[in-house]
């Protein structure tokens, strides 16, 4: 029971949703499948919300190293929540301005806005805009042509950066010929986009292709059941 | 090693303190660094004899109206001194707040470049909390109110939160399904019980397998290869044979091709399939050093957003 | 409003200038040939409908030779408007549907539109004006028959997906099947693996640590399987050498699963004495939080061997800088593409792709693992095989200079039919694409 | 030189990126840009629609990646408003809706004249990334029974006839991972022949150019191919040229051009003292 009819959930559900792409009588089941599958996901955010807390709250209650800081996450997990479901300083839709929870819930000057505005925008993205950082230092301590492979990926990288800029024109301005003019980095960079890249992406898409039909069809006959757990 | 590691360390401290420090008496010394200013708009609505509400004068506007006003803000360069003094533009506390709260946010982050330090681990603890619950928001508003309350509650649902919605169709019992298998999945918070939560999943990966399956195979394996076949003579408009066409149609197959047999695992790399194994990963690293010129042009993107709200929305430097 | 006003106003600007003759309150001619068809290998739910241009429309005048068009009456746009005939079943048919009704309009220079808006199995009228600039309308001019959307019991567009997925599928089931069934399967050796043997063997020479990162995704994703694979083999050979491993992880269930590995590779080493758990541990399920733990034991413990085998994301280049500032030997391995370039640069060895899955189904000896190899492998061979003869039917199409020969009919069989949506088999002439409406 | 390079502090490489990227902001550089092959293709792919055409505009990013992105999904915007064109905005990330919003506010304060629910529209989130898109590829109510004012798609004059996204002239897909444009042109791209142009984050652009040309009509790669789409754009429209905010990729080239060339010395750099270590006998 444990183990049986989630397989059996999930070869069917499978299933369905192949033969709807080929017969046109099935393909309103795939539609259903699909439309209950888009409102599970919403199940899954609530459990990854769900299993984030249920951790910080295991580690403020054993005191763990850093538990001050799952008390942070707590409670600005909570106040956000709290914030964004009771649509605070949301005012009514225009359309509907009888209706006090019509407004959106991000509107302009509401708490969820500002949470969002001024605490998710600048973390995230500063988050990832410390990579530029990175990226310099691993420039100057880690990428090394230390053979004919690095090499040309360096040399390539090198043309891509300039090519991607005005560098790429400026440098060759006044000097190269007409008939060499697509040696300049700008338009170098167009041909190994549009023709080495290409080719290889292509290669490694293909590859990857056949790799997905194979884990996929492994879940499909059922072969592969290592997401039905243990016991 | 380590005296001088010292040395150095307090050196990019005085830097980044005396930049920072020059940057911020510069502009407090202008006016209106790091301060927003909002307008305000007037939203009235009177209800006409069919029970109706339509928008109306805001000055009009009488105690049975709905009425209220909201803010948006002012960019500083729209922002005039005539603005100012006639009270058609405010500072708004709280925004300023958020944004000074914001640019002390992005140097809390930047800090963890000199150094794991609480202040990062602070705002990461909370960018943690904040998104966690931001998402959990959306999904309750943007999915599980209109795209499954709407359809099991549909009346109740119109009189509370969606209004424009059409009711006429009744409650729809099968969308109890998903209901349920929502409740499964999170029984895995529980203690126990936590099995039953893989019907759920089952459900997720046997849907996820069956349309990937289709969409890789359509998509990324026979659409290549339909698009690798090309003619390997290629001729201009005129008809003439087009020799950089065709040689750039040459380059592609042989990569395409040479990258092919690198990943084919049946075969043993030696003589001439060794060399064209050779080729094929340097067309690879080719690849690469494309991919790493663009990651990198993304990165410094990144960053340049950055710097432009600290400079330029809290700063006031451009 | 759909116009294509730029060419459109420069034509009627030039025409105007040369003619003088005004016809005011005139009507553009109709369009002519309206016909409304099924559309073919779907569930009856939509009619392609097609029209001849008005003699009016810039658009056709402009490919044919007919005599110029009055400026005023230049089309801009077609209305297309529907009439429901009769229902299916126990449907009604709104007031409304009973009469004409407009769907869609259509900008000048179109000849098809599709209606995606009608019932299976209903019947539908349907008639089509065109529209000039100052608004005037012409006649209608309407479909001779209603037509009826029905269902087709295949979708014969997709017929040779089918077959690829039958025989893709089937070679993966065919080799997962053989493989469980005990035959061996011959697998070339990855070359990348000595190198991580080497490395471990470097590790205990110097006596210090070989530190082994699984990637930061969950257990349930493939990468990370495979990179516990590596890992089983990785703790055998520094269980036989006698060297240390440390293992941090970004998941609670990695690391239980990594413990697990670790354990069982040590006791197959016949040294289950020298296996430590606490080395390896969970840290944190943050990326940066992740990483800074990483880069702060690699800074402090200095492992002599660096081993990354998962899935990678933006963490992957701040690993290997660290890595490679410490001078330990660097080995990598990872299906992300976008990840790859960083390592390649700056790890002494990359299993690159596929060649990461290959090296785990290698070192596992797992049916599964090495069945779908075998099966992968048969399948890019018969794309390569598809992929080369195609290349030679174009090519020699292109050097005979036309596709009216064996040449050019074998390429497009290939390129329409079986890797397009052309069906089946080659119709012979006629337009079997549905979607020809992008112009 | 040798040995204080070797042992140089991290921080001080981290320096040097911040000044690269920080003086040409405030020295406020901008270089002019000439369009390339895909910033052409995919401005001729909105261009050469009739007016009115019908475009799916799916913000498949969040705040992280708007640096790279923003000023792509603007151009976007503002490309189809003065074209005319039928705008239909959605989002696949959860934190993307904000990213539209933005939009519609720019369509608001500078196409006074566009009206919402005849000439733009926006549907909310909604969750399941690539299974969304495949949903709505046969029955867009199925997945937005309202539009993002909670209105019914039947009562919005611009989605009233509209079935599906097979309806639609052209999706344009500015995307930062998964879901985004792979998800695009697995699930209507290709299956649908829906034509669909890109612009995604420099990480995601190569690995697009094999669907290029029959499965994707073009692609934006970062903030670069941004700039020259803003070029293209202004050649064409002056008003958009006269707007300072449309300006933004291009204004961003600069700290994009003083950063690729440290890098690209950090690289040589890097590489000298690997060189001359190597030649000294030190591992």
């Amino acid at each position: 029971m444990k183990r049986f009819v989630p397989l059996v959930i999930a070869i069917v559900a499978g299933f369905v949703l192949l033969i709807a792409n080929f017969i046109p009588y099935a393909e309103g089941w795939g539609l259903t499948a699909q439309e209950w599958f888009n409102i599970l996901a919403v199940g899954a955010m609530v459990l990854g919300g769900g299993n984030l807390i249920k951790l910080q709250l295991m580690k403020i209650s054993s005191k763990k190293a850093g538990w001050g800081y799952a008390a942070v996450t707590v409670v600005c997990f909570f106040a956000a929540i709290f914030i964004g479901m009771g649509k605070f300083g949301v005012h009514p839709n225009e359309l509907y301005p009888n209706y006090a929870w019509s407004g959106y819930y991000l509107e302009e000057g509401s708490g969820m806005w500002w949470i969002y505005q001024h605490m998710i925008v600048p973390l995230t993205s500063t988050m990832f805009a410390m990579l530029a950082f990175y990226v310099a230092t691993a420039a100057f301590r880690a990428f090394r042509a230390k053979n004919t492979e690095a090499t040309l990926l360096l040399v390539t990288a090198g043309i891509v950066l300039l090519g991607r800029t005005y560098a790429g024109v400026w440098l060759f301005e006044g000097w190269l010929p007409d008939w060499l003019l697509w040696l300049r980095f700008d338009n170098l960079t167009v041909w190994i986009m549009d023709v080495p890249n290409t080719a290889g992406t292509r290669a490694i898409t293909i590859g990857i292709a056949l790799g997905v039909v194979a884990t996929s069809l492994r879940i499909l006959l059922g072969v592969d059941r290592s997401y039905l757990g243990q016991d | 090693m380590s005296e001088s590691k010292q040395q150095s360390n307090g050196l990019i401290w005085a830097v980044v303190f005396i930049i920072g420090a020059i940057m911020l008496v510069w502009s407090m010394s202008t006016s209106r660094t790091g301060q927003v200013w909002v307008t305000a708009e007037q939203h009235a609505f009177v209800q006409n004899a069919d029970g109706d509400w339509a928008k109306t004068d805001a000055a009009s506007a009488t105690s049975n109206d709905i009425a209220w006003t909201s803010y948006s803000s002012v960019p500083d360069n729209e922002l005039t001194d005539e603005m100012i003094s006639s009270g058609d533009a405010k500072m708004s506390w709280s925004r300023t707040i958020g944004l000074w709260l914001s640019a002390i946010f992005t140097l809390f982050i930047l800090s963890f470049l000199v150094g794991d330090n609480p202040a990062y681990k602070f705002a990461e603890a909370m960018v943690v909390g904040t998104s966690a619950g931001y998402v959990m928001v959306i999904g309750l508003w943007d999915v599980f109110v209109p795209n499954l309350l709407g359809k099991l509650f549909p009346v109740m649902v119109q009189n509370w939160a969606l209004p424009g919605m059409d009711a006429s169709v009744g409650t729809q019992l099968l969308y109890i399904i998903p209901a349920i298998l929502i409740v499964m999945l999170l029984m895995q918070l529980m203690p126990a019980g936590g099995w039953i939560s893989r019907w759920p999943i089952a459900f997720f990966i046997g849907i996820t397998a069956g349309y990937r399956m289709i969409g890789y195979v359509e998509a990324d394996l026979v659409a290549q290869i339909k698009a690798a076949i090309i003619p390997l003579y290629e001729t201009g408009a005129d008809g003439t044979f087009a020799i950089w066409d065709t040689m750039n149609a040459c380059i592609l197959t042989i990569a395409t091709l040479s990258a092919m047999v690198y990943f084919f695992f049946s075969i043993e790399h030696k003589g001439f399939v060794g060399k064209t194994a050779r080729l094929g990963i340097w067309f690879l690293m080719i690849t690469f050093g494309a991919s790493f010129g663009y990651t990198v042009m993304g990165r410094i993107a990144l960053l340049a957003q950055r710097l432009e709200f600290l400079f330029g929305d809290w700063l006031h430097l451009i | 409003m759909k116009t294509h006003t730029i060419p459109m106003l420069a034509i009627a600007t030039m025409l105007s200038m040369v003619s003088s003759a005004f016809a005011f309150g005139a009507a553009p001619a109709p369009p002519s040939n309206v016909v409304a068809v099924d559309a073919p290998d779907d569930a009856g739910e939509a009619i392609i409908l097609s029209w001849a241009l008005s003699p009016n429309d810039i658009f056709g005048t402009l490919e044919s030779d007919t005599q110029a068009t009055d400026p005023d009456l230049v089309v801009s746009v077609y209305y297309i408007e529907r009439r429901t005939d009769s229902a299916a079943g126990n449907g009604s048919i709104s007031e409304e549907d009973q009469g004409w009704q407009q769907i869609s309009e259509s900008a000048a220079g179109e000849v098809t539109t599709t209606d995606r808006k009608v019932q299976r199995g209903w019947s539908y009228s349907y008639r089509v004006c065109a529209v000039d600039i100052q608004k005037e309308t012409s006649s209608w001019a309407a479909t001779e028959e209603p037509v009826r959307p029905i269902m087709q019991p295949f979708n014969m567009s997709k017929a040779w997906l089918a077959i690829f997925m039958l025989m893709f599928g089937g070679l993966i089931a065919y080799f997962i099947n053989v493989a469980r069934s005990g035959k061996k399967l011959w697998v070339r050796p990855i070359a990348g693996l000595a190198a991580i043997d080497e490395a471990v063997g470097r590790a205990t020479e110097m006596g210090r640590p070989v530190l082994f990162v699984t990637g930061i995704q969950d257990i349930n994703e493939i990468q990370t399987l495979a990179g516990l694979t590596v890992l089983s083999r990785v703790a055998k050979t520094a269980a036989e050498y006698g060297a240390q491993i440390e293992v941090p992880t970004c998941r609670s269930l990695v690391m239980a699963a990594a413990r697990e590995t670790v354990e069982s590779a040590y006791l197959a080493a016949g040294r289950p004495d020298s296996y430590q758990p606490d080395r390896i541990h969970y840290l944190t399920d943050e990326q940066f939080a992740f990483v800074a733990g990483v880069t702060g034991y690699m800074v402090r413990e200095e492992p002599a061997a660096c081993i990354y085998m998962g899935g990678f994301y933006a963490e992957s280049l701040i690993l290997a800088e660290t890595g490679n500032h410490i001078g330990a030997i660097q080995v990598a391995g990872t299906a992300m593409p976008s990840q790859l370039p960083f390592f390649v640069a700056a790890c002494d060895y990359t299993l690159i792709g596929e060649e990461f899955f290959a090296a785990s189904a290698y070192l596992s000896d797992d049916p599964l693992q090495i069945g779908s190899l075998k099966g992968q492998d048969y399948g890019k061979f018969i794309s390569v095989l598809i992929l080369v003869i195609g290349i030679c039917f174009a090519t020699f199409a292109s050097m005979s200079g036309s596709d009216e020969n064996v040449w050019g009919a074998s390429k497009n069989f290939i390129k329409d039919n079986m890797l397009g949506s052309a069906g089946l088999l080659p119709t012979g002439s006629g337009d079997t694409d549905i979607e020809g409406d992008d112009s | 030189m040798y040995n204080t390079l070797k042992n140089l502090d991290r921080r001080w490489v981290f320096l040097s990126m911040f000044l690269a990227v920080s003086i040409p902001i405030l020295a406020k550089t901008v270089f002019p840009e000439v369009v390339s092959k895909q910033a052409k293709l995919v401005f001729d792919a909105i261009e050469d629609l009739p007016d009115g055409s019908n475009i799916l505009l799916s913000y498949d990013f969040d705040p992280a990646s708007q640096g790279e992105l923003l000023p792509m999904a603007q151009a976007f915007t503002r490309h189809c408003s003065a074209k005319g064109h039928k705008q239909y905005y959605m989002a696949l990330w959860p934190l993307g809706s904000p990213m539209v919003d933005l939009s519609v506010e720019t369509i608001e304060s500078e196409y006074p004249d566009m009206v919402y629910g005849e000439d733009f529209v926006k549907f909310d989130y909604k969750a399941g990334g690539e299974a969304v898109i495949r949903m709505i590829t046969q029955d867009l109510r199925g997945m937005f029974p309202l539009d993002s004012k909670g209105v019914s798609l039947d009562k919005i004059p611009m989605t009233k006839n509209i079935k599906n996204i097979q309806d639609m002239d052209l999706i344009v897909n500015v995307s930062a991972g998964d879901p985004g444009t792979k998800q695009w042109v697995q699930f209507a791209a290709t299956p649908f022949g829906i034509t669909t142009v890109s612009g995604c984050t420099g990480v995601q652009a190569p690995q697009m150019y094999p669907y290029i040309p029959e499965q994707l009509a073009g692609v934006l790669g970062a903030i670069k191919a941004a700039a020259e789409y803003e070029a293209a754009i202004d050649a064409v429209y002056p008003d958009i040229n006269d707007n300072p905010k449309a300006q933004e990729a291009k204004r961003r080239m600069g700290p994009q051009l003083v950063a690729h060339s440290l890098m690209i010395g950090l690289i040589i750099l890097g590489n000298w003292i690997f060189y001359v270590g190597r030649k000294r006998g030190e591992a």
